[in-house]
């Protein structure tokens, strides 16, 4: 497109429009979340200025000094199941797009049919499994289920990208002497990078705001993420909201800046990488 | 350098049989150039070669020992890629060295034989770069390279400059051609354009729906093509073909006789149809000539010129004409055909020697 | 790449993923759907072959929530692919424009609702929706328009939609990335092509990119018809509760599920006819995926080349 | 794979009672839904009872309300829930101890500091089996803002006049919505509506009573009436209450903005921290003068033990200590409002508590009018409720077509 003044203009208008209205709500939160109750509810839109100002929140969410705690189980169990995630699935997909061997089509069917239940419901015998395996309130338990309830919709989204990575560039490598092995890891990895970037940023926000599992199966206190960490803020009567938007303000930071560091692998790697055929 | 032999090969796709019985063989440092249309197999046939697609049934010989349980590194071949399959995230120097270093090659001897490739395809200014930074031209001459510095004993081609364009495509035509000269290593060549078969083969081999048609040199092909396929493939503009009817031994067009039908033939099987195949090089426009038609199109290329004319049967023939004389559209021109140099072929496609 | 004989490096790529997939996903939910299956009696599991399902679709009870539900499911679908999939096709498209200023940012803020948990979007939406503090009723009086605000999140004619509105806004970020992802992919040389065919911006757009990414809008589409199954509980479940009010009017086959199965307040769960709805939402999913796979994607793919 | 070594930490304990390290520390988990009472917990009531009984350790582990039933159950099934479970009353509680889930405690002999309406709400239908100690009752009523009632000279109604004539006369003057409460979580309607006013109507246990024998329907006058009251209710609801949770209408009390909030003893100890005026409270309105006054005096709260607990002899300690007038003289004052459903005299020192105890006394007590037996239908009748009166509220469905509902609802399954 041509940068003519006043496209560029009507352009960043439309976009400035749409980030006021993604903004808002967030904006809402982060100076609600220095208020008190009755600071949020007498007035939800003014800053926190003046008697407004408490920073009651944060401070419950501090005076529990677990937090740390949480914040780093949810970080680990994220990051390892994200890990899990893209290269199992990278691994699965590549191996259904690549080799022709008997069940393939089938086996593909079967690895996304995950897709269409949610795993949730499998709760009991999730639960029973893992009393088996001695793994309850364990972070180990969350990755597995984590990585087992993410593999078929990154399955789905790398195969349909791998279908249309070129087959000479592989079977290029072959003669180049490179294993099967080698083969995916040097050569395919390097060239799905902005995919796995996206499955990623998929991926993960389902992981990190999860309150289901991480309350059936490692509720224990040292395991606990942050989501459930917040739950003892919301009461049956009483809610904390002060606490729960200050926790939940902090809480998206990681989450951020997993999402900035991805979003530029995506980019790097859409403008870098291909070779026009 | 080796010799390479293909002895009763079949492939199948699951039920699909893409390659029937096929047997070949190339000489010592011979460029073989497999030709034909696409889906004819002879792409196949290259990655059966390169251990990229395994055989049904037969064998595969590279100077005389068999490969075709070989990984594709074991063979002695290199294989450059119509899309030229450079890996994207290494430059053009890292891209030539990587078959090398990953071989176990000592550094020094790697850069040296990189250098020494980089030097033969002009690629030196480049060694810097990444794939996503070149030319296409650029990209196939480092897709070459890559062939080169692994000093295999059998280059394959597949296709690779059909992603270019015309005249980078003659231009790497001559350089391909330079290049087989210099290293005088066995090459096969796949392509689908008949013009690349004709001035890069020492021999060419024409596919057809996974059979081999014929093999031959250039000149044998299109002097005494084997079939009505081979005659039409090869030769361009293509070979004219004309029916007729075989009356007493003799081939009759439009009331008027062309040919003779030899006589050893008719001995063994008794011809009613044929088909006369006439290239345009060999119809002559002349006041007095035999035949006449009208002219449906005029192409000139400068230093030669195409008449199509139409004949009174509705058949259409090609022939060519004197650069310097001049043709209007619809003008009715007389020719000859110079009758040594007619094919002749049965109803089903072979051809009838000539006696 | 075929060669016959043992083949370690498939089972290397493919174990690993279809153990962990089979043991913690397969396994538990086909435990589940089995119940499906069987029916308690006298604090028994009894095999009662489909019954659950004649139940399912036959006993009014039954039958006119799984319908309510699933209507609701469909307008849900309808929305999201009339409204949220198109803006994030703008602002895709918008954003992959070159040397666009900002757009980096542009792109994480347009992205930030959806990386929020779903209990502050549920609460700061309401706040903001509510009848009773004053943002949105001050907002439309000033753009003078304060006559048409009503307590949409109440009434039962816009309940879903209002709260569909409100997934729209949190989850456009995703459509967004995936279309930006596939723009950014066209070739720089077709783009020049078409402008030197005289296209300008919208129709390059139009005519080009859009059919260019015919396969991502496939993908795109497919994953909203999952999503939109289940996905959505956990935002219409925060916003207006298990029993998915006003009189059941935002009720969609995945809250209608969790309710059924594991039961809320005084309704017990009951695991059988739960097991029962997750099948039949199963099988719904399952047949559209199928469409896609097998008839819309073939024909995207074979658009592409 | 810690069962042995616990099972022998126990041993240790029960044979050799000289062996005082801290292996015989016995770890006892409480399943609840309070996650509100956590510091009530922690602070004031597990200290006193960890003082007593050294060896035992009391860990209070709430679970979000909404989330509660359905991890409860999943843990259940897994063999992962704590030892103490707290049971929500009648048919929930029936239902997981039906499931084996819930242990028998009818031996417990503290169970004898409580009435049999106390322990009813924790038993079989026909009193073989108790399972629950009963913990705590809410009662339910209208707070209003005093400080409004003084400005607009209004004084506490008595009667359903007295009522809608105070409620006139807020909304005449204007600045204060007349009634804090919406329908869009639907809980508040039936709960602090229709079960709240409605016994009034009905007759109370007599009226329940009467449902449960089959000698009155929901169509029944006094049925009907309770839903016509709800009908009654909507001019004086705030604008946008279809639209207004429960959270909203709290807010909206709290902050001064509305004079009246039909509610419950459950709300003492939130709004004491949050209202800036005098708090007080009344029952529902009698019919007339000449009728007596109700009270929804609802068992809400008891305490059980998992029936395949591993520390079941610590368990057992722990609920018969609930059972003392310690106990309950020290949950009913840390959490003023749920009252103390044992027979124990004890001092309650919050007034507002002491005013609502005090309409134990004033009216006759019933309890919610769908929770026992009449709730086992499909959908749960207290569910259907919620959603019923939501409807006569909205104005979307007349009290006739409501009460109709709810009697299609037992028809369809309840035999008297």
């Amino acid at each position: 497109m041509r940068n003519n003044p006043l496209s560029s203009i009507a352009i960043h208008s439309v976009l400035i429009l749409y980030s006021l209205l993604a903004l808002f709500p967030l904006v809402l939160i982060a100076i609600n979340s220095f208020k008190s109750k009755k600071g949020i509810f007498r007035d939800p839109m003014a800053l926190p200025l003046g008697d407004l100002y408490s920073s009651k929140g944060y401070q419950s969410v501090l005076a529990n000094g677990d937090f740390p705690l949480y914040f780093g189980n949810s970080l680990i169990v994220t990051l390892i199941s994200l890990v899990f995630i893209l290269l199992l699935g990278a691994m699965a997909a590549h191996a259904l797009t690549e080799f022709r061997f008997k069940g393939n089509g089938l086996l593909g069917l079967y690895l996304i049919l995950g897709i269409m239940v949610p795993i949730r419901l499998g709760t009991v015998a999730l639960l029973e499994l893992f009393v088996k395996l001695g793994l309850t309130n364990t972070l180990t338990a969350l990755v597995l289920v984590y990585t087992a309830q993410g593999l078929p919709i990154a399955i789905f989204i790398f195969t349909e990208f791998l279908k249309s990575v070129s087959g000479e560039i592989k079977d290029s490598a072959r003669i180049d002497g490179l294993s099967e092995y080698r083969i995916f890891f040097e050569v395919v990895l390097p060239l799905i990078r902005p995919v796995i970037a996206t499955v990623a940023v998929f991926s993960m926000i389902p992981i990190w705001n999860d309150l289901w599992f991480p309350l059936i199966l490692s509720p224990g206190e040292g395991t606990r993420t942050v989501t459930l960490g917040i739950q003892q803020f919301i009461g049956q009567y009483t809610v904390n909201w002060s606490a729960v938007l200050a926790a939940l303000s902090v809480a998206i930071m990681p989450v951020l800046v997993m999402y900035v560091i991805f979003s530029k692998q995506l980019i790097r790697g859409i403008t870098a990488g291909a070779v026009k055929g | 350098m080796a010799t390479l032999d293909i002895n009763n090969v079949v492939k199948q796709f699951g039920k699909v049989e893409v390659i029937h019985d096929t047997s070949l063989s190339v000489k010592d440092g011979e460029l073989m150039v497999f030709v034909g249309p696409s889906g004819c197999g002879k792409s196949t046939m290259l990655r059966m070669i390169a251990g990229l697609e395994e055989l049904t049934a037969g064998e595969i010989k590279i100077g005389g020992k068999k490969v075709d349980r070989l990984p594709p590194a074991k063979r002695g071949i290199a294989m450059v890629f119509q899309s030229y399959a450079l890996y994207p995230h290494k430059d053009v120097r890292g891209n030539l060295g990587f078959a090398l270093r990953h071989a176990g090659m000592p550094k020094a001897e790697v850069t040296q034989r990189v250098d020494a490739a980089a030097d033969i395809l002009g690629l030196g200014p480049l060694m810097e770069r990444r794939p996503s930074e070149l030319s296409g031209g650029q990209r196939q001459r480092v897709a070459i390279g890559r062939a080169i510095v692994r000093e295999p004993e059998v280059f394959l081609f597949d296709e690779p400059l059909s992603n270019l364009d015309a005249a980078l495509r003659v231009h790497m035509r001559v350089e391909i051609l330079k290049l087989h000269q210099r290293l005088k290593s066995t090459m096969i060549y796949v392509t689908h354009d008949q013009v690349e078969a004709m001035t890069l083969a020492d021999r060419i081999v024409v596919f057809r729906d996974g059979c081999v048609e014929q093999i031959g040199t250039p000149l044998e092909l299109y002097r005494n093509p084997a079939n009505k396929f081979v005659a039409g493939f090869i030769g361009s503009p293509a070979m004219n073909f004309i029916d007729a009817d075989v009356i007493n031994g003799n081939a009759i067009h439009a009331s008027e006789a062309i040919a003779s039908v030899p006589s050893s033939s008719t001995k063994d099987a008794n011809y009613t149809k044929v088909s006369i195949g006439i290239r345009p090089e060999d119809i002559q426009i002349q006041a007095n000539g035999k035949w006449s038609g009208t002219v449906e199109v005029y192409e000139h290329l400068g230093g030669e010129a195409y008449l199509h004319v139409l004949l009174v049967d509705k058949q259409t023939v090609v022939a060519r004409a004197d650069a310097d004389s001049h043709y209007r559209i619809g003008e009715t021109v007389r020719f000859n055909v110079v009758q040594s140099k007619l094919h002749m072929f049965a109803e089903d496609g072979k051809a009838i020697p000539k006696t | 790449m075929t060669r016959s004989g043992w083949r370690g490096y498939i089972v290397f790529f493919l174990a690993p993923a279809t153990l962990i997939y089979t043991i913690f996903a397969i396994y538990p939910i086909a435990e589940s759907l089995r119940l499906s299956l069987f029916a308690e009696r006298d604090s028994a599991a009894l095999f009662v072959g489909f019954d659950n399902y004649q139940k399912l679709f036959t006993e009014p009870y039954w039958a006119e929530q799984f319908w309510n539900a699933f209507k609701n499911n469909v307008w849900l679908f309808v929305l999201h692919m009339l409204i949220q999939n198109p803006i994030a096709l703008a602002l895709a498209a918008i954003l992959s424009i070159p040397n666009l200023r900002g757009a980096a940012t542009y792109r994480t803020i347009f992205f930030l609702p959806t990386l929020l948990s779903v209990v502050v979007i549920g609460f700061i939406w309401q706040l903001i929706l509510s009848p009773l503090w004053g943002i949105t009723p001050a907002f439309m009086n000033f753009i003078g328009a304060g006559s048409f605000f009503a307590p949409w999140l109440g009434l039962e004619s816009s309940a879903l939609t209002t709260v569909t509105l409100i997934s729209i806004w949190q989850y456009v970020g995703i459509p967004m990335m995936l279309f930006y992802a596939a723009l950014l992919n066209i070739p720089e040389e077709t783009l020049e092509a078409a402008r030197i065919d005289g296209l300008n911006g919208w129709w390059i757009f139009w005519k080009v990119k859009l059919p260019l990414i015919l396969p991502t809008l496939g993908l795109v589409g497919i994953l909203t018809y999952i999503g939109n199954f289940t996905a959505s509980f956990d935002l219409i479940y925060t916003l207006q509760g298990g029993l998915a009010g006003p009189n059941g009017s935002t009720d969609v086959m995945g809250t209608f599920m969790f309710r059924t199965f594991f039961g809320f307040q005084a309704q017990l769960g009951d695991v059988n006819m739960g097991a029962t709805v997750a099948s039949s939402l199963f099988f719904i999913i399952l047949l559209g995926v199928s469409v896609y796979l097998f008839g819309v994607q073939r024909r995207l793919q074979r658009y592409q080349a | 794979m810690k069962q042995p070594i616990l099972r022998t930490a126990l041993f240790a304990a029960v044979f050799s009672a000289a062996a005082a390290s801290w292996a015989d520390t016995t770890v006892l988990t409480i399943e609840s839904w309070r996650s509100d009472d956590q510091a009530i917990w922690d602070e004031k009531i597990i200290p006193v009872f960890e003082k007593q009984y050294p060896d035992i350790d009391v860990q209070f582990k709430p679970t979000t309300p909404t989330e509660y039933n359905a991890a409860l159950n999943a843990r259940l099934a897994g063999g992962t829930a704590g030892d103490i479970i707290t049971c929500r009353p009648f048919d929930n509680a029936l239902a997981m101890y039906e499931a084996g889930n819930l242990a028998d405690i009818k031996s417990l002999e503290g169970l004898a500091n409580f009435s049999d309406v106390a322990k009813a709400a924790w038993s079989t239908d026909n009193s073989d089996a108790t399972f629950c100690v009963p913990m705590a009752s809410v009662i339910h009523g209208f707070m209003y803002n005093k400080d409004a009632f003084k400005e607009l000279g209004l004084t506490v109604p008595k009667t359903e006049a007295d009522f809608y004539a105070a409620l006139d006369a807020i909304k005449a003057d204007g600045s204060y919505v007349p009634m804090a409460m919406g329908t869009k979580d639907a809980w508040e309607a039936a709960t602090m509506g229709y079960t709240n006013i409605g016994p009034a109507y009905w007759g109370g246990e007599e009226g329940r009573m009467a449902l449960i024998n089959g000698t009155a329907k929901f169509t029944d006058d006094g049925f009907v009436e309770g839903f016509k009251q709800m009908a009654k209710w909507t001019p004086y609801l705030g604008s946008g209450f279809q639209a207004q949770g429960y959270t909203d209408s709290q807010n909206l009390f709290t902050l001064g903005r509305a004079a009246i909030y039909p509610t419950g003893s459950w709300e003492i100890t939130g709004f004491q921290e949050n209202a800036d005026f005098e708090l007080g409270a009344f029952a529902p309105p009698a019919k007339d003068a000449d009728s007596e006054c109700y009270i929804s005096d609802h068992t809400d709260i008891g305490i059980g033990m998992n029936a395949n607990s591993k520390n079941k002899e610590a368990a057992l300690t722990f609920l018969e200590w609930t059972s003392t007038a310690e106990f309950a003289s020290l949950l009913t004052n840390a959490a003023p409002g749920f009252f103390s459903l044992a027979s124990h005299e004890f001092d309650v020192e919050n007034e507002l508590a002491q005013e609502f105890m005090a309409m134990r006394g004033e009216c006759k007590a019933t309890i919610r009018v769908a929770h026992q037996i009449l709730g086992r239908g499909e959908p749960a009748l207290s569910n259907e409720l919620w959603t019923l009166t939501a409807n006569v509220i909205n104005g979307t469905m007349t009290a006739e077509a409501a009460a109709q509902g709810a009697q299609d609802n037992l028809d369809a399954w309840f035999k008297p």
